[in-house]
């Protein structure tokens, strides 16, 4: 340990996180190699050659405070490769492990970190590996689907699927169970009242105080990353914005930064501006109305209504701006497929003008109502250490003290060259996290003025270049619900082969079980309304 | 006398009096700051209609002059000017939730119960329609001290302290004919004073112990703990 | 001739307790028998049969119960004829001391609750006979459970009767003794024989209390009987202090916060039919002993005692029900609930005394009337669900509700018969538990009469506390009924019991239950008739208890308030009929079944519904002040940063704060005191040789 | 004569429930600046589900199928003692006002007997949150009706109402606490904002709907019908013994007419009172209801206390 820290002081490059972890890595007796120049900018790749000390890296991750960011898995035919992504201070890693196709099996990260228990759960069902240490053995994405024996993402299941029919309800899955005194058990979902997406959630409760939550998602699996297979980069951007209808800007927006960075291009800077701005649009449109959601949930229909018409305003204006509601289909490969004309700079930032001054009166309003506060002040609470034990990503994270934003610690086009300042609540209840997406609208008008401002002359779109076969692209994107990661391979002829998308909502969803706990049963909808998670985007 | 029997005006000092008390019950159940000092705001409103209503009633229009006064000093001045002192501090949010208002609350009817016993031979003493009256001054007195006993906040204390000399204020109006108007401008010209050292003052407190928090005066105890 | 009843009843009942001493299988009875069938020997097949070993044993229990019967029906003879003859008989036994015999009274008071006892033990005997063959193969002889009952009700009734203080103490000290045993009958149970020490110690303090209290008396008058007593004039502090420390005596006995503590432990504990006589009568028997002591033969009333009653009647009101919220043993609860209604009475009480004091001696029998029809009403309610709960756990061998639901489908009758007895125990309109509680509202509303600003004040409050108890008792009785009635069934018992086979386990809360049916819809008559108890004690009544007619309640007057419970009755039918009729009747189409709502998951299991616990579980919050709670939640978490659960075990225990604060202080200086005490205890000869020196030499000093 | 005009005026009560509750309907869009729905539009809600078929659950037993009637019954029959446009009626002295809030109370129970039946987590909960609301209620209510009897002596309510009438305009500070806090156990009973929510969806915060889940047609028709007449109920119980100024003392039509006017009025106007309450607060958390009940028993309490300090000889 001396010797590490003389090491450090003696040679300034150990600052580096990734030589760090390289140096430790090596000091466990862990052979891996660093990938230079990295295939996969802006992170770092490095391949763990034994796949049995797989574990060990996750421990030395662990120990110097790597967050986990993602990990998805990929056929190579004969040998499987599982990578994961990692990220200290703004610096991304991948690490990468090959595996025996007939003999899958590696060890876990789910005992060192919370975040990769269900991706990898994800991994087994889907691909058929076995995670060994993995302390949770239930099946998660596949439902009744499958037997446990077939493995949907392989290569050498059909591309086109094979239809399971109608399947048997799953509702033998093996919960955890609370004992006690006149404990008892929700079941909610995953049909809801509402019109929202599927999702079953189990409580056990005493009274009114609950006592557990578990969450079953995967009622949404489309198969997004099955279907990804051999599309083209037009068709695939397409796709990526129907991973989360409400994300649509963001997952288009990293899809098509992966795939530019595979195909070694840039988009022109004009596009990279008009991206943000709509990425910033997108996430003032939810943020409205997920505050708007909040207040329906404890019944402050005056709030709602408001903060709902807001949204709508600001909706027709991306109709009349952008040619579409949602802004979908507006991110190409290679820039973006509509303009922002002078007229329509003008117009935006009367709007953003417009939605200042009104969001200033009616938060004023909401602020001084009391009724309001006494309903989200203390109610859902996320500790700092759960956020962090968790990589809490967005809002999420950031209402409880969580400070990561991409465009401020990992910075990209267009967001390298304007001011992105990130706010923070640390209270970590539903009022946090209320104001924190307050905040970050003011921040997002902001920003939207400041690449008016600064938005360069020129093309919209670059023509794309078919990249190599087995090129592979990372983007990394802040949608509205935080950090997106992107996955994208290409095999022959520039088509796809290997399409992962992360959503934040992945990360997010397990806060959700640990936010409910001693709340009342009535505070739940407003709790899970706070974090509001995509399920389409968490079971893909 | 039942109130039957008793003019409109008399009835509506009656209908003041009682609204008063609501209004120290509402401060004693109020969580949040600005709440307060809006509620003690009503109170000083409601204090300056029925010094009014008594003018009238009474026949003595000096009264009126200190109905005006109570108006713009306790109904107006001293509220925005603790509203303006909550807002610079940024103490709006403060909640200061009691440990269980509905007791709190129970204990203030019980106060009103008990005036109400003590005053009953003074009221039994005298012919004046308004005299009864005293017992709801004497529950407003009680109830501002029970205020400043379950607050911890400052700002609490000085509305408790100021609905007490509302509630002393009261008594004076119904049960006499009023005060000599020396002594009102003097009162009032002293609670002018007491509002602007208090805001002074609060300005000190904070700047020693980072809070309004009098409990947090318990560290300036020399005692080495 | 009420009298003639009354002493046949007491008869009977000792009857009953001596019939059960003959032993189950005596080959000597069987030689009786024998011998018997040989002077008739027409009778001979038949008796045959009675008598033969398997018949026999039902027979002897079934002449327990009719014994018993007869002596409930002459019960109610006796109390009906003594309450509408309105005649006052005394007698006098030649039994007891030689100077002092046995002092009997049969008035109007003794009448009502001679009824009561009546009424209930009709129900019991007829409850019986199914529910004690249980015990006939335990080891615990049926000879004992028959005795003591017997010798229970005979102390109740002569309790009733007596008019002199040795009398009334025997008869009182017979019925104490007796139910004892009774509580301790399953003593193999280490937590029965506790329950038992402690009814039997409060007991036995109450006893003391009251002796004291008629000690004042007999101090001041010079004699023993009562008659001495309502003569006598006592200055206020020594009436005042008579009066607590009946109100102590009475109070234990009735289970009066906080002197309530061995009620919820003695009553579940005892067999179902005896708990029902002990929740349903002898409570009332000291509600009895409050009411003659205090109104009878104290000869002045002080509006602080009417306070103070109010206080504790409002008190045990609301604890009362509080507490049974909070218990999951359905016995337990019921007992609790038993507090609660003690309070009702006593809050009736409370309001007569203030209004007694205040001269206002017509409201004050307005409030009286409604103490005693509620004693009446809960006496018949009561033992109803206690004897349904019997049933149930015969038929479940369940307990705890937690364990129970959906025995509506398994028993469709009895779920019928105990709605009855809940309905009325929530106070609901058109049944007898509303009347009597909407009597004290009425009673309590009447303050504006009263002179101290204070005391008005105080009244309307105590009635504001009257209905939130009542509110919760509702409450309670939705989740007791819902629990164990409604639902699915939460434990394999309670998903294959049935129906009890015996017809008169049913026959018995029937009986009661159409009781409380006819004196909820037809109140007045009852109300008019106890106009000569009240006659006879204030020497005044209620002149316009039916002034728009006998189908109409009108206790003050009809401007100031009536209620007609038949007519509400009726417009409920009626209306009801008519929705019937034209929603359902004509082209309403027919329901269809179809599994209930589970949010497309499936498969909901009865784990998934609403437990008791749960459901009680606001009040539990709201009201956490009262309540002693330990709640301890066992977590086992795993994982990084011990994100994961993986385990939990909740574990919840809510008692009554009277033990903490109350009897726990007075057990510790008990203990202290005769630890003190024991240091004179040295085991050594010489120094007991010096005591017995030192007391000669005082005495010899004392008598010099 | 009499009991003819009685059984009308009933009649009359439950037939224009409905549109109070449209009323109601109207006035909260109006202020949330939404197109509101027709005034009619709940006596078509109430067609539809009386004509549909209604499912009833297997778990559940003839508690459930019985408690529609016995709810819409009780509610029926308290609305027959409460004088809407005339006072002297005969059936108000069936009960007084505190069998009224019996009947409310024996509706209830059935109800939320009728929410455990089907043994799931939501109707226990609606159960248990109904009635520790309405335990909590019932001493406010109670202390409120206290307060108005002491003054009017009676709890009949025609007489109280008379009385009121007769002795004009007398600004009691009681009356006015009975009234707000009788208003606010209404909004409490009622199942209102903040107390409760009756147009949300989510299953976890309800309270009222959440017992009533699993109706269906017809029974769900007659628990929807039950609540618009008990909301009617207690704002025409506010507003006729507070303000019984134009209920028609005799029988005559002209007398009847402008009683009916009047009580049109006055209703509407409560009604705004109590939809901009509804669109300014948000629902409260469910222990914070104790807080609201506790504070409307302290108002009828002091409503209490102000009648014997202030308002009697002494």
């Amino acid at each position: 340990m001396n010797d590490q820290n003389e090491l450090d002081r003696e040679v300034p490059e150990q600052f580096d996180p990734a030589r760090r972890f390289l140096l430790e890595l090596a000091d466990r007796g862990v052979e891996a190699q660093a990938i230079s120049p990295s295939p996969l900018p802006p992170a770092q790749l490095l391949e763990i050659v034994e796949p049995t000390d797989w574990g060990k890296a996750a421990a030395v991750a662990q120990s110097q405070a790597w967050r986990w960011v993602a990990g998805w898995a990929e056929d190579g035919q004969a040998l499987l490769s599982v990578s994961v992504c990692l990220e200290l201070q703004g610096i991304y890693m991948v690490l990468r492990t090959r595996i025996d196709t007939r003999q899958p099996c590696l060890p876990s990260h789910a005992p060192y970190f919370f975040a990769a228990n269900r991706p990898e759960r994800h991994m087994r069902d889907l691909f058929g590996i076995e995670f060994t240490d993995h302390p949770d053995p239930r099946r998660w994405t596949r439902h009744q689907a499958w037997d446990s024996e077939t493995a949907p993402l392989r290569k050498s299941f059909p591309k086109e699927g094979l239809p399971p029919g109608q399947t048997p309800p799953d509702m033998n899955y093996p919960f955890f169970r609370a004992e006690g005194h006149g404990v008892y058990e929700i079941p909610v979902g995953p049909v809801h009242a509402g019109i929202i997406e599927p999702g079953h959630f189990r409580f056990h409760a005493v009274g009114e105080t609950l006592l557990h939550l578990e969450e079953r998602l995967g009622y949404v699996h489309k198969g997004v990353e099955k279907i990804a297979e051999g599309r083209t980069p037009e068709s695939l951007a397409r796709l990526a914005g129907r991973v989360s209808g409400d994300t649509t800007v963001g997952h288009a927006f990293a899809a098509c930064l992966a795939m530019e960075r595979a195909a070694n291009l840039e988009a022109p800077p004009r596009a990279a501006f008009i991206r943000g701005i709509l990425a910033e649009r997108e996430r003032i449109a939810n943020h409205l109305w997920d505050m708007a959601a909040i207040c329906n949930d404890v019944g402050f229909g005056f709030a709602y209504y408001q903060l709902g018409r807001l949204r709508e305003v600001w909706l027709r204006d991306n109709q009349a701006m952008f040619g579409h509601r949602l802004l979908m289909d507006r991110i190409i490969p290679g820039g973006v497929s509509v303009d922002v004309a002078n007229g329509a700079g003008e117009r935006m930032r009367a709007s953003s003008k417009v939605l200042r001054l009104e969001l200033d009166d009616l938060l004023t309003i909401i602020d001084a109502n009391s009724s309001l506060e006494d309903r989200i002040v203390t109610t859902g609470y996320l500790t700092l250490e759960d956020a962090q034990t968790l990589g809490a990503l967005g809002f999420v994270g950031r209402a409880s003290g969580q400070v990561f934003d991409v465009r401020h610690d990992a910075p990209y086009s267009p967001y390298d060259q304007v001011e992105v300042k990130v706010p923070l609540e640390e209270q970590g209840d539903v009022a946090s996290r209320f104001w924190v997406r307050y905040k970050e609208m003011r921040v997002a008008l902001k920003l939207i003025e400041s690449l008016l401002d600064k938005m360069p002359d020129g093309d919209i779109a670059a023509p794309w270049i078919t990249p190599q076969p087995d090129a592979e692209g990372l983007g990394l994107v802040e949608g509205w619900r935080g950090e997106i990661l992107c996955f994208v391979r290409f095999g022959e002829n520039g088509c796809i082969s290997r399409y992962y998308p992360r959503d934040p909502s992945i990360v997010n969803w397990p806060a959700l079980e640990k936010i409910a706990l001693g709340n009342i049963v009535p505070d739940f909808p407003v709790c899970n309304k706070s974090v509001n998670g995509s399920y389409s985007g968490n079971d893909l | 006398m039942a109130i039957t029997e008793l003019s409109h005006y008399q009835q509506a000092i009656l209908l003041l009096a009682s609204l008063i008390v609501l209004t120290s019950f509402l401060m004693l159940g109020q969580s949040r700051l600005l709440r307060l000092v809006f509620i003690f705001a009503v109170q000083g409103i409601l204090l300056a209609i029925t010094t009014a209503l008594a003018a009238d009633v009474l026949d003595s229009p000096h009264l009126y002059i200190s109905a005006l006064l109570t108006l713009t000093l306790k109904g107006i001045f001293i509220p925005i000017m603790l509203q303006r002192l909550v807002l610079n501090m940024g103490l709006h949010r403060d909640m200061e939730t009691l440990p269980n208002p509905a007791r709190v609350m129970m204990g203030g009817t019980g106060l009103v119960v008990f005036s109400y016993y003590v005053c009953l031979p003074i009221v039994k003493l005298s012919p004046l329609i308004t005299l009864n009256t005293i017992a709801i001054s004497m529950a407003v007195v009680l109830l501002g001290m029970l205020l400043m006993i379950t607050r911890r906040q400052a700002v609490a204390h000085v509305v408790g302290f100021m609905s007490i000399e509302n509630g002393l204020f009261f008594a004076a109006v119904v049960s006499t004919y009023g005060m000599p108007m020396v002594v009102e401008l003097g009162i009032a010209f002293d609670v002018l004073v007491a509002a602007v050292l208090f805001g002074v003052f609060f300005f000190h407190i904070r700047s020693s112990i980072d809070s309004l928090d009098v409990d947090q005066l318990n560290r300036l105890n020399e005692v080495e703990k | 001739m009420a009298l003639f009843f009354a002493y046949l009843s007491v008869v009977a009942a000792l009857a009953s307790g001596l019939a059960a001493l003959a032993v189950d299988k005596s080959p000597g009875l069987g030689r009786f028998a024998h011998w018997l069938l040989r002077r008739w020997p027409k009778l001979q097949v038949r008796a045959a049969g009675v008598f033969s070993e398997a018949h026999y044993a039902e027979f002897h229990r079934n002449s327990l119960f009719v014994l018993l019967g007869i002596s409930g029906v002459s019960a109610v003879l006796a109390g009906g004829g003594a309450l509408f003859g309105g005649a006052v008989t005394t007698d006098t036994l030649p039994l007891g001391l030689p100077w002092l015999n046995w002092h009997i009274r049969f008035d109007a008071l003794s009448g009502f609750f001679y009824l009561l006892i009546g009424l209930v033990l009709i129900a019991v005997s007829l409850y019986g006979p199914g529910y004690v063959r249980e015990f006939e193969h335990g080891r615990h002889p049926l000879s004992v459970l028959g005795l003591f009952t017997g010798l229970f009700v005979a102390g109740m009734e002569l309790v009733l009767l007596a008019d002199d203080t040795f009398f009334f103490v025997i008869a009182w000290e017979l019925m104490s003794v007796s139910s004892y045993f009774l509580v301790a009958f399953q003593h193999e149970h280490a937590s029965n024989r506790r329950a038992a020490f402690l009814y039997l110690l409060m007991a036995v303090i109450g006893a003391m209390a009251i002796i004291l209290a008629f000690g004042v008396l007999a101090g001041f008058s010079g004699g023993l009987t009562f008659d001495h007593f309502r003569t006598v004039k006592l200055t206020p502090v020594w009436a005042s202090v008579a009066f607590v420390l009946a109100l102590f005596g009475f109070g234990m006995k009735a289970g009066l916060v906080p002197l309530h503590a061995w009620l919820p432990e003695a009553h579940p504990v005892a067999p179902s039919h005896i708990s029902a006589l002990m929740s349903g009568v002898m409570l009332k028997v000291a509600v009895y002993g409050f009411i003659r002591f205090t109104f009878d033969l104290l000869d002045q009333v002080l509006w602080q005692w009417g306070g103070l009653v109010l206080v504790i009647g409002a008190a045990s009101t609301l604890l009362g029900v509080l507490y049974a919220m909070m218990q999951h043993d359905i016995k337990r609860l019921l007992a609790y609930h038993s507090v609660e209604n003690i309070g009702i009475i006593f809050i009736g009480l409370g309001l007569s005394l203030i209004y007694i004091s205040e001269g206002q001696q017509q409201l004050g029998a307005l409030a009286l009337v409604a103490a005693l029809l509620h004693s009446l009403n809960h006496a018949l309610f009561k033992s109803l669900l206690f004897l349904g709960a019997g049933t149930i756990i015969h038929q479940t061998h369940e307990q705890n509700i937690e364990h129970l639901g959906g025995l509506i489908h398994r028993m469709p009758k009895l779920a019928v018969v105990f709605l009855i007895g809940t309905l009325s125990i929530a106070a609901l309109p058109p049944f007898n538990g509303f009347v009597s509680e909407w009597l004290t509202f009425q009673a309590a509303l009447q303050a504006s009469g009263i002179g101290g600003g204070v005391l008005r004040s105080m009244v309307p409050t105590s009635a504001s506390v009257l209905a939130l108890a009542g509110a919760l008792t509702a409450t309670c009785f939705v989740k007791l009924y819902g629990v164990v009635f409604l639902g699915l069934p939460r434990t394999r018992r309670a998903a294959t019991c049935h129906e009890s086979v015996h017809r008169g386990m049913l026959a018995g809360p029937a009986w009661l239950a159409g009781l409380c049916v006819l004196l909820g819809v037809f109140p007045t008559p009852m109300i008019e008739s106890l106009n000569v108890v009240t006659g006879q004690l204030l020497g005044v009544t209620l002149p316009g208890a039916s002034a728009l007619g006998w189908l109409w309640l009108t206790p003050v007057a009809p401007e100031v308030a009536s209620y007609s419970a038949s007519l509400v009755l009726v417009g409920i039918l009626l209306t009801g009929w008519v929705c019937y009729q034209l929603l359902y009747r004509r082209g309403g189409l027919e329901a269809r079944r179809a599994d209930p709502w589970d949010c497309g998951f499936g498969g909901l299991n009865a784990r998934m519904q609403y437990t008791a616990t749960a459901f009680s579980m606001p009040i539990r919050r709201i009201f956490e002040p009262v309540f002693d709670v330990e709640e301890t939640i066992e977590e086992k978490k795993s994982g990084p940063g011990n994100f994961q659960n993986t385990g939990l075990h909740y574990q919840l225990r809510v008692s009554d704060l009277a033990w903490p604060y109350l009897y726990a202080p007075v057990a510790r200086v008990v203990t202290w005191l005769s630890r003190w005490v024991s240091r004179i205890q040295t085991g050594n000869i010489r120094t007991y040789i010096a005591y017995s020196f030192f007391t000669l030499l005082i005495l010899l000093w004392g008598i010099s | 004569m009499a009991w003819l005009l009685a059984l009308l005026q009933t009649l009359l009560f439950i037939a224009s429930a409905p549109l109070l509750a449209g009323w109601l309907k109207k006035v909260k869009c109006r202020l949330q600046n939404r197109r509101a729905p027709s005034l009619f539009q709940p006596y078509r809600d109430l067609r539809k589900l009386w004509r549909k078929e209604p499912i009833v659950a297997h778990p559940a037993s003839w508690i459930f199928k019985a408690a529609p009637y016995i709810v819409l019954s009780t509610t029926v029959l308290a609305a027959s003692i409460v004088p809407l446009i005339a006072v002297n009626l005969p059936t108000a002295k069936i009960a007084d006002v505190v069998v009224l809030i019996g009947f409310f109370a024996l509706g209830r129970f059935f109800l939320a007997l009728a929410g455990m039946d089907i043994g799931t987590a939501f109707g226990g909960m609606g159960s248990s949150r109904e009635m520790t609301v309405s335990a909590l209620a019932e001493p406010a209510m109670l202390m409120a009706v206290f307060t108005l009897a002491m003054s009017a002596s009676t709890t009949n309510l025609s007489v109280a109402m008379n009385y009121v009438l007769h002795t004009g305009l007398v600004l009691r500070p009681s009356f006015v606490f009975a009234m707000l806090g009788m208003m606010l156990v209404a909004v409490a009973e009622t199942g209102r904002i903040p107390v409760d929510n009756p147009t949300t969806h989510l299953e976890l915060t309800m309270i009222h709907e959440a017992m009533i889940l699993e109706y269906s047609g017809r029974y769900l028709g007659m628990i929807e019908w039950a609540s618009q007449i008990k909301l009617m109920l207690y704002g025409v119980l506010i507003v006729n013994i507070f303000f019984p100024w134009g209920i028609a003392q005799n029988f005559s039509p002209e007398a009847l007419g402008f009683g009916a006017l009047a009580l049109t009025l006055k209703l509407a106007a409560l009604t705004v009172v109590l939809g901009l309450s509804e669109v300014l607060f948000a629902k409260m958390r469910i222990f914070r209801v104790q807080e609201f009940l506790s504070f409307a028993y302290l108002l009828s309490l002091l409503g209490m206390l102000s009648h014997i300090i202030l308002e009697v000889r002494h």
